[in-house]
């Protein structure tokens, strides 16, 4: 409560105009995002201005100033990268506008949560990484030979999960990462590029995808040479799309560690609370579910 | 009187953009809201200034946007260093870049579209390789940053940058002789050989210019944002060319206005602004795809007042022949 | 003279080290795909097989045809940046057709979804072609036009949401096989033979290559250039609109965000590796074909032998220069 | 023969092949100090070959070049022009977005502090123009002014390059008479000051006017050198051509044999056309079987009247009657499917599509005509191509090679034919033997004729008034965008001389 006197202070009010700066809106994932954002809105009756960086930290930057510019009542951002996004934090504070930050966070050695933010509600990558890597050990007991398909080489999902799954197999020397390439987050290239690695690596025995748009594509190729997913095959990702939860339902899909896009009613009930003047955690974390055959035909009917 | 309005439809668009803008939105005209844009546009402003010398040699660069990559991030390991290798490290290595492309533009006589092409992927990779794929983050000891974020007389030192090398870029163009070759060459480049001029000097002058100005703007986007970004610049080339056509220039060479290549870039720019700032009255949602729409229609809006612009002037040098 | 002549008593000129710039300038594209080929079939495990041809063919399809229209749009002096989006604008259409309820399962449904989104295409690409003629825009910024707002427009069609469908009829066009061949390859070949046989022995095919060439002098032969330019971006726009149906079959779904991205400088690449010049006024569609499988094989080496991404781009680079160079003429 | 010393340009033995073409075979050339020096041969000889070889635009294959008593190899135009010669090209390759001070001094403009000094680069293009009697605006684009000038500026920016070696390859084929005064004038003055000019035209009385020495080629050899006072036209002739004196038949000095048939129905029949401001009242008719002339001075508006009826530029105002039917002229597309044909005057802009092959430029125009469902029959087209080859004398190594590697001449022959081979009803043809060698010109006068006695009408614009006179049966003659007067019966270049200027003595329109 002490820190948060140093915060923008935002009145109660029935209504705000909020601005909401987007990293990027070119994968369901963001745009189930951006939408669960545009529907609280629409619920709660407020303006929001959204603005699309497409995916360059820096044009995000000049629209948060935009919307600093435009005196909106709070910002949200959800910061592409984490250095570049935090002085504008700051330009925030000064400029009286209280910001919340979601998915990513940023540089908290120069913007601190509770201080020059209200607080960051996000997902944690490297943590997802591990869990799907949890799962694969357990599924294939032990003993594996692993196609990785990685996000857009040098993004922060594709970096931090990455990281989590080596850290987390790497106590076991049975489970061997034998390719990693590139699938850019797409179910196109995601095929493309398992089709080119089943030929050259027909001896793989599991697949590890940094999301399901990957994965899927990946079970196309399987079974287009002729290999049964799921039991040939194990495969593992993060997201928990629908397409991917009928793929688990249909056995193809081992597993997916959920990355809830769905931040809308938390974001703003949060702000509601800090207009209220009630104590905000420095951190929500968003929790992640995790789906397998065991219950995704329960969470269907909920997933984006 | 209409031979300036042809010369200036962009202009003239902008002028009335501006004023629309500032009676309609309130922060429009804010100092805030102005001194971001021009730290922002910068960027776009160096690049256009190298694309545009480029194109009136009847060339193209594809390359500048992943340059600015790859220098973001070798200004941002060098920062450690110091402001002077900060700056000149990436700089001088994409002006070698540059100079690449145009020694095999002109030994092997590739097309400029397929060499820079090359260069666009090599760029990108080389600035992935260097960065380890990961941002890497500016110095924030060596006072680097300040090149992107400080102020000089109140005013934004990137917008300085930029002023300066348009300026600079004006002389060259109109009183150095390495100018007029250049827009001599794309006028007719068979022509310029035959008439004696360095045809082959010009053309890896104009290349290690393009890249070393995106070198430049690199170093601002390092600096600015305190990060390399091995990922950023993506599509920037397009917006170049854009600024530089709606700046009036042909894209067969020979023809073209400096100022003109800035009034674009200011242009293209505002239309972001323009469409945050309405989307912020809240008559209106205009979610991200249907900005993208709008973006296009007032590309197509600002090229068409070009090319209208053209005819009008045809018609007249008959009239006043 | 007499000294020269006895050294060298066959009198012709010294022919040999011609003759290989000669050959590398002619067949240089065939001639890298070559090297591709033996160096993967030495160092690619299981790369000689009936699977890695089709994956290959498969892969390359759409690539081919959006490049065969490109290479059409690239002779009459132009360029089409815009081929990305339309393919995301006929992805976006077709499964709003097929799943809509009208159609929903119906032979019609995928008639018109195989059709109509192609058109459409078409509709746009008339549409490049018309502020080129009519306005007498640059090409490269009339298609960028449709480049950015394309796929807003296909977004704005799908509501931004990824479609997902099971519909087996229509997933044939992807995935489907004839005689073990893919069918997206019967087509990309039929795509190829009917571009040569435009391009070679239709009046309009030469009309193509004459206003690349010369368009005051083609103009003043009666040439209708307007409407051979319209054409040129409509039937790029056509073949995009049927590439990106191919794409959106093979995956059993459609995201307006992400089909045909990038595929305009895949194409662009094709046709100048292929050996056509960007200038205008000389166009070859074998060459296209080998320029795309060349790239495509570049792709698939740098994949199959475990390069990371950051390195592949600066080989694929490289190559793309170099077979480029390979072929320049010789000056005189 | 006089020594390296004396002599300031020795070329010996140069040899040059393009790839399928030999284009010069041991060619040697001989320039003295302050001599001009005529080089003449038939299209495609290798004169401008030879000349590029000098100046570096081309590199030779063998052979060797001495120049002011050292042997030189010129890899660049700018070595060259360092080393001292100066160059017109035979198409004027200049810039025409350029201002005409920098197509004449860029390269070597002068300088403050390293930057460009506009106002001494004005004043100094003004002054060398001005040695050459020429005013106009020198910070005007080139493009703006017609080809003549542009001409006279190239011809400009080769004299002022201080050189000890002018070559001039075709300098007058865009140049009317007055101007050609002026360039000989020049030419004149470099003499006196000791420079050397080699001098390329296919217009003989030009060469024994202001020649010194002469050079003959044929297929890439020499066939003759000596001071051209010892030869005679005839002699020349049948040298170019490589036949006897006796067969170098000559009835006229053109090849035209004018029938005085009667005129029939009237083909085309244009009033009072105006176009912009440079078309201001055109009257002209053209009977079928009939050749017109249409004369005028440079800027008269003859190539605008041409284009216009053509339907490449749209008109004002007039009324165009074709067949007793009035019409509209809209395109080039629509003159063409009344039967119309169109030889531009400036082959490279508007004629020729360089990389198409001889085959494909011929039958540019004609093709949907031999085509069954879009589908063109090659066979039929080959057959075409090659009967028009051998009836032109058209020079290729093959159907199939790019127009572009063709001599000019060639090329305009290629044109020619291309409108040929439509069989049209009217033939409007720009300039259509410029640059066209004596033999070649003649061939292609005496096929305008024989084609005009089988009902073909042609209208011809010409800067030669003999091609006028002989060949035409009236002239209609253009002054300041207007028909000034027309000619028939006999006549004279006098009479036409008189209606262009505007002074008595022109018979006004019938
Ligand atoms: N770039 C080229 N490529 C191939 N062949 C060429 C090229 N340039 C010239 N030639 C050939 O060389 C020969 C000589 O041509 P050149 O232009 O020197 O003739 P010319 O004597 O100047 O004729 P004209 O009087 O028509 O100008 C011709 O057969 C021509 O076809
Ligand atoms: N002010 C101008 N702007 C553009 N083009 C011009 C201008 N003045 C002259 N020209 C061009 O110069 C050429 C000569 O003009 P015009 O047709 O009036 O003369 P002409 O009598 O045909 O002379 P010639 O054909 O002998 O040059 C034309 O092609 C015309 O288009
Ligand atoms: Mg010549
Ligand atoms: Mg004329």
């Amino acid at each position: 409560a002490a820190q948060a006197q140093e915060l923008p202070k935002l009145a109660v009010k029935s209504s705000y105009r909020i601005g909401f700066s987007q990293t990027e809106s070119d994968n369901p994932w963001r745009l189930a995002f951006s939408k669960s954002m545009q529907d609280e809105a629409k619920r709660l009756g407020w303006t929001i201005v959204e603005t699309n960086a497409g995916g360059s930290a820096a044009k995000q930057v000049a629209d948060v100033r935009n919307l600093i510019a435009q005196r909106v009542d709070a910002i949200f951002i959800s910061p592409r990268e984490e250095k570049p996004l935090a002085p504008v934090v700051l330009e925030a504070k000064k400029a009286g506008i209280p910001v919340i930050i979601i998915d990513r966070n940023v540089d908290e050695s120069i913007a601190k949560a509770g201080n020059d933010y209200i607080t960051f509600i996000g997902s944690d990558f490297v943590q997802e990484g591990k869990r799907a890597a949890e799962w694969l050990v357990k599924a294939t007991k032990k003993n594996a030979k692993i196609i990785e398909l990685e996000g857009t080489t040098g993004s922060s999902p594709a970096n931090d999960r990455k990281q989590g799954f080596h850290e987390y197999i790497k106590s076991y020397p049975g489970m061997q990462v034998i390719a990693a390439q590139t699938g850019n987050f797409t179910r196109d290239e995601g095929r493309k590029v398992m089709e080119t690695l089943l030929q050259a690596h027909p001896e793989v025995t599991a697949v590890f995808a940094h999301n399901d748009e990957m994965a899927l594509g990946a079970i196309t190729a399987l079974e287009a040479a002729g290999k049964k997913p799921g039991k040939d095959v194990i495969i593992v990702s993060i997201d928990g799309e629908k397409d991917a939860l009928n793929a688990i339902i249909a056995g193809k899909l081992g597993a997916t560690v959920e990355c809830n896009p769905r931040f809308g009613v938390k974001a703003f009930q949060t702000l509601k609370d800090f207009a209220a003047g009630k104590k905000i955690p420095l951190k929500v974390i968003n929790p992640d579910k995790f789906f397998d055959k065991n219950n995704a035909r329960k969470y269907l009917p909920d997933a984006y | 009187m209409q031979n300036l309005l042809k010369q200036n439809g962009g202009l003239l668009a902008l002028i009335v953009l501006f004023v629309f803008a500032s009676l309609r939105y309130t922060g429009f005209l804010s100092e805030y809201n102005i001194e971001s844009f021009l730290r922002y546009n910068a960027m776009f402003g160096l690049i256009a200034l190298g694309m545009f010398f480029v194109i009136i040699t009847g060339g193209i660069d594809l390359s500048v946007g992943s340059m600015a990559a790859f220098a973001s991030v070798i200004a941002a390991l060098m920062s450690p260093y110091g402001l002077l290798p900060a700056v000149l490290v990436p700089v001088l290595l994409c002006a070698v870049l540059g100079f690449l492309n145009g020694l095999v533009i002109t030994r092997f006589k590739v097309m400029p579209f397929v060499v820079t092409l090359g260069m666009f992927l090599i760029a990108r990779g080389l600035a992935l390789i260097a960065s380890g794929q990961q941002t890497v983050l500016l110095s924030s000891e060596s006072g680097v940053g300040n090149l992107g974020q400080g102020d000089f007389l109140g005013f934004p030192i990137p917008a300085w940058m930029l002023f300066v090398a348009f300026a600079l870029g004006t002389v060259f163009l109109i009183k150095a002789p390495y100018g007029r070759f250049a827009l001599t060459i794309g006028g007719n480049e068979e022509a310029a050989r035959l008439m004696g001029i360095p045809v082959e000097k010009v053309k890896l002058l104009v290349y290690s210019l393009s890249s070393a100005l995106a070198g430049l703007a690199g170093v601002i986007l390092a600096t600015q944002f305190s990060a390399g970004q091995p990922n950023e610049g993506m599509g920037w080339e397009l917006t170049a060319i854009a600024a530089v056509v709606v700046g009036g220039t042909l894209l067969t060479g020979g023809r073209g206005s400096v100022i003109n290549t800035l009034v674009g870039v200011v242009l293209l720019g505002m239309i972001f602004t323009v469409l945050n700032f309405e989307n912020g009255l809240g008559h209106i949602n205009i979610n991200s795809y249907w900005q993208t729409v709008i973006r296009g229609l007032f590309l197509l809006v600002v090229v068409l007042l070009q090319s209208s612009g053209t005819r009008i002037k045809l018609n007249l040098n008959w009239k006043s022949a | 003279m007499l000294e020269s002549k006895m050294l060298k008593p066959k009198n012709t000129p010294p022919r040999k080290p011609l003759d290989v710039r000669q050959i590398l300038q002619q067949y240089g594209g065939v001639l890298t795909l070559l090297v591709l080929f033996v160096f993967n079939a030495i160092f690619t495990p299981h790369f000689l097989s009936l699977q890695t041809l089709n994956i290959n063919l498969t892969q390359v399809a759409t690539i081919v045809i959006v490049g065969v229209g490109m290479t059409l749009v690239i002779a009459t002096g132009g360029i089409d940046l815009s081929v990305g989006s339309l393919m995301a604008i006929s992805g976006a259409l077709a499964p709003l057709i097929f799943l809509n309820h009208a159609f929903e399962g119906t032979v019609l449904g995928n008639v018109l979804a195989m059709t109509l989104p192609i058109l459409l295409a078409g509709v746009f690409g008339m549409f490049n072609g018309f502020l080129i003629t009519r306005f007498q825009m640059q090409p490269i910024i009339a298609t960028l036009i449709l480049f950015i707002a394309g796929r807003g427009i296909a977004q704005v069609m799908s509501d931004g949401k990824l479609q997902t469908f099971t519909n087996p009829g229509f997933a044939e066009l992807g995935q489907g096989k004839w005689l073990g061949i893919p069918i997206q390859v019967y087509l990309m070949v039929l795509v190829v033979a009917l571009a040569v046989y435009l391009l070679k022995s239709t009046v309009f095919g030469r009309q193509v290559v004459a206003v690349g060439g010369n368009e005051k002098a083609s103009e003043l032969a009666g040439i209708p250039v307007q409407q051979v330019k319209m054409w040129v971006y409509a039937i790029s726009g056509l073949l995009a609109g049927l590439a990106g149906l191919i794409v959106i079959a093979v995956n059993s779904s459609s995201d307006a965000n992400q089909v045909g991205e990038n595929m305009e400088l895949d194409a662009i690449a094709a046709v100048a590796v292929g050996g056509t010049l960007l200038e205008g006024g000389k166009a070859t569609i074998v060459g296209t074909l080998i320029g795309a499988l060349i790239i495509q094989l570049i792709r698939y080496t740098l994949l199959a032998q475990g390069v990371p991404d950051a390195v592949a781009l600066v080989v694929k680079g490289l190559i793309i220069v170099g077979a480029v160079a390979l072929q320049k003429e010789r000056r005189n | 023969m006089a020594t390296r010393e004396q002599l300031l340009l020795s070329m010996e033995d140069i040899c040059k092949s393009f790839t399928g073409t030999r284009a010069l075979t041991n060619a040697s050339l001989q320039v003295r100090p302050g001599e001009v020096h005529a080089l003449i041969g038939q299209n495609g000889a290798g004169k401008s070959t030879l000349l590029k070889i000098l100046t570096g635009a081309y590199r030779k294959d063998s052979g060797k070049i001495w120049f002011d008593g050292r042997e030189v190899d010129f890899k660049t135009p700018l070595d060259a022009q360092k080393g001292g010669i100066g160059t017109i090209y035979q198409e004027v390759n200049l810039v025409p977005q350029r201002s005409v001070s920098e197509n004449i001094l860029l390269g070597r403009e002068p300088r403050k502090y390293g930057m460009i000094d506009w106002k001494a680069m004005h004043l100094q293009a003004q002054k060398i123009l001005q040695g050459m009697g020429i005013q106009l605006d020198v910070r005007q684009e080139l493009g703006s002014f017609p080809i003549a000038t542009q001409q006279m500026v190239a011809i400009a920016r080769a004299v002022s390059q201080q050189a000890r070696l002018v070559v001039m390859d075709e300098p007058t084929s865009s140049l009317d008479e007055q101007e050609v005064e002026t360039l000989f004038a020049v030419i004149n003055k470099l003499k006196s000051e000791n420079v050397s000019v080699i001098f390329v035209s296919h217009y003989l009385d030009e060469l024994f006017a202001i020649c010194d020495q002469i050079t003959v080629m044929r297929d890439g050899k020499i066939v003759h050198t000596g001071p051209i006072k010892k030869i005679s036209k005839f002699e020349l002739v049948s040298k170019m051509l490589g036949r006897e004196v006796g067969d170098v038949q000559c009835s006229g000095r053109t090849g035209f044999h004018k029938q005085h048939a009667a005129a029939t129905q009237p083909l085309l029949n244009a009033r009072g056309l105006k176009q912009g401001l440079r078309l201001k009242g055109v009257d002209l008719t053209v009977r079928k079987g009939e050749i017109v002339g249409l004369a005028g001075l440079l800027g008269s508006g003859r190539t605008e009247t041409a284009q216009a009826l053509f339907g490449a530029e749209p008109l004002n105002a007039g009324e165009v009657g074709w067949k007793n039917q009035t019409t509209r002229l809209t395109s080039p597309r629509k003159a063409i499917a009344l039967g119309m044909g169109f030889c531009s005057e400036d082959r490279k802009k508007e004629g020729i599509v360089p990389h198409l092959s001889v085959r494909e430029n011929l039958t540019l125009a004609l093709m949907p005509r031999i085509a069954k469902f879009g589908r063109i029959d090659v066979r039929q087209q080959e057959e075409i191509v090659e009967r028009f080859i051998q009836r032109l004398g058209i020079k290729c190594s093959s159907p199939e090679q790019p127009i572009r590697e063709l001599s000019g001449g060639n090329q305009q022959k290629v044109l020619l034919a291309r409108w040929l081979c439509m069989n049209p009803d009217l033939l409007i043809l720009d300039e259509p033997t410029r640059g066209i060698d004596v033999g070649a010109k003649a061939e292609i006068q005496q096929l305008i004729s024989e084609l005009s006695e089988n009902g073909l009408g042609v209208l011809m614009i010409s800067s030669e008034l003999e091609e006028l006179t002989e060949g035409c049966h009236r002239v209609v003659v253009l002054r300041e965008g207007k028909t000034a007067g027309e000619l028939a019966g006999t006549i004279t270049e006098h009479q036409i001389m008189h209606a262009m200027a505007g002074t008595e003595g022109a018979s006004q329109h019938a």
